[in-house]
């Protein structure tokens, strides 16, 4: 059978534990297959297309195995994934989905944000104000958004007092989009933000504003969240869990076999999105970063 | 114009404020009625849409919101002054933030990084470590500068890159976390003024430190020899060096000086998030100096106040917590907020032209 | 010459002035620099405009050409109003100007330099090379440069900017012709060459204003003259009753003194300043003395390395070898902090470029040096500082509104004492002043000159290059006179005469640069001094 | 400077042929041959490390893999170099590709934003859109500059921040999608060449029109009469003024070159992707600005050359190429990518000093 000796990887960013377990557990699933000399290389394409189309580009000319991305683009990538197909490597997407590769695993963004906000709503007893804080304009960003609002548009009684500030995914930029949103709206009952990173920033801006009454959900189920779910009095209460750490491991695994002839069963994962909280948190193994 | 010109000679007379302070007075004090105005502004629209919205906006607890949101990009802000009063630049300050916010973290949160040096210090050294690292990342730019005589821009262009990189490196691309750390006090913590008790009115520490740093920059700038050199290598560097400055020190301490001020954004910023990663402070750079140039600091140096580049950060503050305030989707405020710049230069030439 | 603007030649009946301009007033601010001035321009005439710093003479004139609007006022030519906006405009109307403050582009060569803004254009329009460089050869040789068109122009001293900023009015075809202070920075052999071209263009029908705060080019030139003070027209002499201290009166208000100081005879001190064989690209081996109470002129012609064996001295630049001893002691000078130290003082030649912060108020420009000396605990101590710079205004004569006021706002000759307070408030031993009335009017020349006899009575030995002739000889105790990098004679003060230092400076090697004597004569008419002439 | 200028004149004689041109090339030739360096060293660490990879590095295909990577930023680098050359800056770059990459795409995908203005107009017109949408922009920019003597750093800042917003929103934050656009051939195709059958050496279309817009360029900087003003105004915009060069028109024709050729950009990046969005080209200006300081162009103005861009732009396109086939990941890559640029300038002054 052919053996793995490299791979090439692209992922959002840097100094993010989710993409950093991402690679982790590729890393390892690789070292596994391939033995430990096996090269991965891993770059951060920060959701610039073009960025990632070179990236892709010099793995090919450096005739790299194995290419697991996070597509920065559902179609842009198609013609230089075409090229890499054609110059025989394996092409595998994990976290988000794009046209031209061999198997897709992703968590089901969509599901992620319904789950948090069903939670969120049956918390607040299914009435009451609520903030989403919203991201960068990327697809995922956009699924968990809408997956929230068709959990809350269930509930009449619930309204939606903004859903349109890029709180750029960071927790910086959510402290400060939630102080200022928290200045503007007296009486808010719940903040729902589209990943964990966002959701401590809104924490802390909540915690500052010496506000009461508030409670958090978000996605992710990165280990800081969970560690602050844990708190038994604090207000952020849950977040729908991906597991980074599986889905690089699948995704390496199965383009293992994928290279050596054995089509995978599926070529679209939605992996589940459990909602974490203060139950099942002691239960929960959690991200395993670099 | 000569003979009356002759009677001042003749009477002589105390100097007043040179005119170096005076150019930057009047930049600043130009800029200050722009503050105004774009902050009546908004209170306008926030009223026609909603007056309780309105009176949130001017509300006490609003009003040290904006001072705590704008004392980061302040503090790196008035490291910049430093620099481009030189007639430099320095791009390398949002990286300089990151690494010193992960070097600090690391050092204050024992076992945050198996295997690194740094987790051997004692965490009572974080403080140390953030303005320790920043300075000293400030003085490799400054001596590259200075003594290599590259081009500022190229050299922080180039140190920003290498930087950011290092504090992916320190931390493999993670995050340090560190809910307890004993320096929390500067990010979440407020100093009980006075009249505490009665009003409930307390400063963030946060915004005490971007008020010590501008004070503190302004003296030297104004009141010391230093000072008085940093703006004639700014004016005239030939000048400067022939009447025995020693240029190369000028720009070291400048650069370095932006360097420590960095560390200390990246203490700020560690403090208040609990946690420090690689990834903060990208784009900053643009920020501090938009706030330098709003200012009324000249690119090409020499001409510039601590005053005006705070009041420059105090313009892009109100705007930004303004606009969500009242409601603006994140595209327009992109739109506006451009807009909004360039009507405050707009505003600020009409003045002088009148003036 | 072909040019971009030809305008109509009409026939000058040489009564009716070529050029008029009435009641023009002009206000910056507070100064009013011109109220209600009026000019007559006749063709076949250099008429001088006189007037001390500030009077308004620029100001005036920049009028003319379309770079300063006036409040007030009309400019006719030939009897026709005329309207004039921009530096294109009036071009076109046959007017140019070559500027007093030298704006040379240092990143173009000297060709494109000369024809910024009117480059030669090849058929589609593109631009020429052959005949931007054949045509600047010509205006070059015509003034006699020592440089090529190609020359970088970042390379030229200020007397070859001086040269390309003539250049670049002479390729016009001009009816009217200013020159606002041509020859401050050049040197006696391309003034000659200068008066030459002027006097070839009065010939050919061209109306020159001529500034100048040379009194000596006023009686050479001058077919009329035209007075300013402080913003108005004082009056107008022609050239029978031109006489210099009718002049000087009118322009200053009062009747001046003798222009030099009353020599007394310097008794030679000890050697203050010593030079032993320092040398660098281009200074070779030079050695001088310079004694306590004595001043030292400096002659020599442009590039001979007057200003290079200055920076030498003060180490602005690095010598390759050479010592340098103060008072006997040997002083190691490397940068200029290390001369200072040594209580040597240079006061540059090129005083926006390297002496002045022009951002900076007065006071904070003329306190620069002393600063550090005054300041506690690295504070500047500003009571002190502010008494200092009064004391130096008061001393020095500084005419400026406040100490307050930017630098920038003083004329020529009051920015030129600034910078000499500076420099006296260190109380230096050895004083090196680079061209030191270039651009100032006669009055300032003399508060100047005394102010120099002062310091060397007090016992500070003074080095003074000039390029000014009659200065040289009115002032120096001893001429050391520079030819390529060397010293090529020393006359003592009874030696010291226009000839022997001409003599001296112009024997060159190089036939080229050499400016043949008979040459000068065909075109001035005017005695010109041969390299025998000692 | 007074001081060689003496000895110029002293020793007289001999000078180069045409100055500028003559420090421009040196300039630009002095980074030529650091790019060979930078060549050879990667040739040289992949070989010890695995030859086959080493050569997969000189291999044709990944010479025009490296050409077609660096196209779009050198287009990019060259706008900046008019607007640099005038001693100004063009800080709106990246946004202005997004703008018209988005305002381009949707002309030419009917029925891409319903209910937008730009759909009703004919596909044909796209590539029109692509470039109209960016001179437009660039000619805001120039008239701003020009005409209201705004400075050009915050000038552009501002219209960087308000032109990213409008990208976004022409599109609302989304994508516009369109597999089959008629202009894909810019983005995807190859010219064939003379010996295309024989050898099947084709050269991608993004580098055939870097290529034209680099020989365009020289063509104006360098032979005609605007190109000469350029460098007239960057390198003493009074002089400029006083000769009767109307400054103001070389300022907009600068920045408008700019902006078009930014449009350009944009067009270029929405055919490689076949599609186009707001996030295009962040961060761009910071690449195309060190593209033109590393290719020896004065940020001052004045002074530089298109073939200085073109290399300065080959040398940080071999870089990232390199590091990646070595393998070295994001976080070395940061770390090298800063010090091979000092590096760079280091061995361009070494040449200088010795030359
Ligand atoms: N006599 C002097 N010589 C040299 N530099 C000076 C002198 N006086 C002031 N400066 C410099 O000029 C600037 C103005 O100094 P000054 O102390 O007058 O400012 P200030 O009035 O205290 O400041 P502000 O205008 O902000 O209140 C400073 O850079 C100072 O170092
Ligand atoms: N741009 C300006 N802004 C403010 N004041 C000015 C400006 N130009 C000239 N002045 C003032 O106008 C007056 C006349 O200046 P001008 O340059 O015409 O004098 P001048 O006769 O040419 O002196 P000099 O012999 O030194 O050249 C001076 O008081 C000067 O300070
Ligand atoms: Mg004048
Ligand atoms: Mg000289």
């Amino acid at each position: 059978e052919k053996k793995l000796t490299s791979v090439g990887m692209t992922v959002g960013v840097l100094g993010n534990p989710f993409f950093s377990s991402l690679a982790k557990g590729a890393t390892d699933e690789a070292r596994k297959l391939g033995g430990p000399d096996v090269k991965v290389t891993v770059l951060a394409h920060n959701w610039d297309v073009s960025k990632q189309v070179s990236q892709i580009e010099n793995f090919i000319a450096s005739k790299v195995d194995m290419i697991v991305l996070d597509p920065a683009d559902p179609k842009a990538l198609t013609p230089v994934l075409a090229k890499a197909r054609a110059a025989g490597i394996t092409v595998v997407a994990l976290d988000d989905a794009s046209e031209g590769v061999q198997y897709t695993i992703m968590a089901d963004s969509v599901a992620a944000g319904r789950n948090s906000c069903e939670y969120l709503a049956k918390e607040i007893g299914n009435k009451g104000n609520v903030i989403l804080v919203s991201g960068p304009p990327v697809t995922t960003v956009f699924d968990r958004i809408n997956g929230c609002k068709e959990a809350l548009a269930k509930h009449p009684d619930i309204k939606i007092l903004s859903d349109d500030q890029d709180a750029k995914g960071t927790r910086e930029g959510a402290l400060q989009v939630t102080q200022d949103l928290l200045t503007r709206f007296p009486k808010v009952d719940a903040i729902y933000n589209i990943n964990d990173q966002c959701a401590i920033g809104s924490l802390l801006a909540v915690k500052q504003a010496r506000r009461t009454g508030i409670i958090l959900t978000s996605v992710d189920g990165s280990p800081e969240a969970v560690s602050e779910i844990k708190k038994p009095h604090s207000i952020f209460v849950a977040s729908s869990a991906q597991d980074p750490n599986e889905m690089g491991r699948n995704a390496v695994e199965v383009g293992f076999g994928i290279m050596n002839g054995k089509a995978p069963a599926q070529t679209l994962v939605l992996m589940p999105t459990p909602v974490i909280t203060k139950e099942n948190a002691s239960t929960y193994v959690g991200w395993k970063p670099l | 114009m000569t003979s009356n010109s002759t009677n001042v000679a003749a009477t002589g007379g105390v100097v007043p404020p040179n005119s170096t302070q005076k150019v930057a007075l009047l930049a600043s004090l130009g800029m200050l009625p722009v503050l105004v105005v774009l902050y009546i502004g908004f209170y306008g629209a926030m009223y026609l849409h909603d007056p309780g919205v309105a009176s949130n906006f001017i509300s006490q607890s609003n009003t040290i919101n904006i001072l705590q949101q704008v004392s980061i990009n302040m503090v790196l802000a008035i490291g910049m002054t430093f620099v481009i009063l030189t007639g430099g630049i320095d791009l390398s300050v949002g990286a300089m933030l990151a690494f010193s916010a992960v070097v600090g973290m690391i050092v204050a949160t024992p076992g945050a990084v198996t295997g690194s040096l740094l987790n051997t210090l004692p965490p009572s050294l974080a403080l140390a470590a953030f303005l320790g690292s920043g300075l000293l990342m400030g003085l490799l730019n400054g001596a590259v500068i200075a003594f290599l005589d590259f081009s500022p821009f190229i050299t922080t262009l180039a140190t920003m890159t290498t930087i950011r990189g290092l504090a992916y490196l320190v931390v493999n691309g993670s995050n340090v976390l560190n809910t307890d750390i004993t320096f929390g006090w500067i990010g979440n913590g407020v100093m009980q003024t006075l009249f505490d008790r009665q009003t409930g009115f307390d400063i963030p520490w946060l915004v005490v430190i971007a008020a010590i740093v501008a004070v503190a920059s302004w003296f030297i700038l104004r009141r010391t020899v230093l000072g008085g050199h940093i703006y004639a290598v700014g004016g005239n560097a030939q000048a400067a060096r022939l009447t025995g400055i020693n240029v190369s020190l000028v720009l070291v301490f400048s650069y370095a000086a932006c360097g420590m001020f960095s560390g200390l954004a990246g203490a700020m910023t560690a403090a208040r998030l609990l946690s420090a990663n690689g990834n903060l402070g990208v784009g900053y750079e643009l920020d501090a100096i938009a706030a330098v140039v709003l200012g009324g600091t000249r690119l090409t140096g020499g001409v510039g106040s601590v005053l005006g580049t705070v009041i420059g950060a105090l313009i892009i503050g109100v705007m930004s917590n303004g606009l969500t305030i009242l409601g603006v989707s994140s595209f327009w405020q992109y739109v506006v907020k451009g807009l909004v710049i360039l009507a405050a230069v707009f505003l600020d030439r009409m003045r002088q032209r009148r003036g | 010459m072909p040019a971009q603007t030809t305008p109509s030649h009409m026939p000058h009946d040489r009564a009716r002035p070529v050029l008029e301009m009435q009641d023009v007033s002009k206000r910056f601010g507070a100064t009013s620099a011109l109220a209600g001035v009026s000019l007559q321009v006749h063709a076949h005439e250099i008429h001088a405009l006189m007037g001390e710093n500030g009077a308004g003479k620029s100001t005036l004139m920049k009028v003319l050409a379309g770079v300063i609007t006036p409040d007030a006022g009309s400019i006719s030519m030939d009897g026709q109003t005329i309207a004039i906006d921009g530096p294109a405009s009036a071009r076109a109307h046959g007017i140019n100007l070559i500027y007093q403050e030298l704006s040379i582009a240092a990143n173009l060569s000297v060709a494109q330099n000369v024809f910024m803004g009117s480059e030669p254009r090849s058929r589609f329009g593109l631009l020429d090379k052959q005949a931007l460089h054949a045509r600047t050869r010509q205006i070059l040789d015509r003034l006699g440069a020592s440089f090529a068109p190609e020359t970088p122009a970042a390379l030229l001293s200020i007397a070859e900017q001086q040269q390309v900023e003539i250049a670049r009015a002479l390729i016009h075809r001009s009816r009217v012709l200013i020159m606002d202070e041509p020859t401050a920075a050049l040197s006696e052999r391309e003034t000659e060459r200068l008066f030459g071209i002027i006097r070839s263009l009065r010939e050919e029908g061209i109306a020159i204003i001529y500034i100048s705060h040379r009194m000596d080019e006023v009686d050479l030139l001058a077919d009329r003259v035209t007075v300013l003070r402080d913003g108005q027209r004082i009056g107008e002499i022609q050239k029978a009753d031109i006489e210099r201290g009718r002049i000087v009166q009118m322009m200053v208000g009062r009747p001046l003194a003798e222009l030099f100081p009353r020599e007394e005879r310097f008794k030679a001190g000890d050697c203050v300043l010593e030079v032993e064989r320092i040398a660098s690209e281009q200074v070779h081996d030079v050695s001088f003395k310079a004694y306590k109470g004595e001043i030292v002129a400096l002659a020599g012609l442009i590039g001979a390395g007057r200003t290079e064996l200055a920076r030498l001295v003060f180490g602005a630049d690095v010598r390759r070898s050479g010592t340098i001893r103060v008072n006997g002691a040997e002083a190691s000078i490397r940068r200029p902090r290390d001369a200072i130290r040594a209580g040597i003082a240079y006061v540059p030649e090129d005083r926006k470029g390297q002496g002045l912060l022009l951002d900076m108020s007065v006071g904070a420009n003329m306190t620069m040096n002393v600063v550090k000396r005054f300041a506690r605990f690295g504070m500047v101590n500003r009571a002190a500082m502010a008494r200092v710079a009064a004391e130096l205004k008061v001393r020095l004569n500084v005419k400026a509104a406040s100490l307050g006021m930017p630098i920038a706002g003083l004329s020529g000759g009051n920015q030129q004492k600034a910078l000499l307070a500076r420099w006296l408030a260190i109380k230096p031993v050895v004083l090196i002043l680079d061209e030191p009335t270039r651009g100032i009017d006669i009055g300032a020349k003399m508060e100047i000159y005394n102010l120099m006899r002062e310091l060397a009575a007090s016992g500070v030995a003074i080095v003074c290059i000039s390029s000014d002739l009659p200065e040289v000889i009115g002032i120096a105790d001893r001429v050391l006179v520079m030819r390529e990098g060397r010293i090529a004679a020393e006359l003592s003060r009874t030696e010291i005469s226009q000839e022997r230092v001409m003599a001296a400076a112009l024997e060159l090697p190089q036939a080229d640069r050499l400016v043949v004597p008979e040459h000068i004569d065909a075109q001035t008419g005017r005695m010109s001094f041969r390299p025998d002439a000692s």
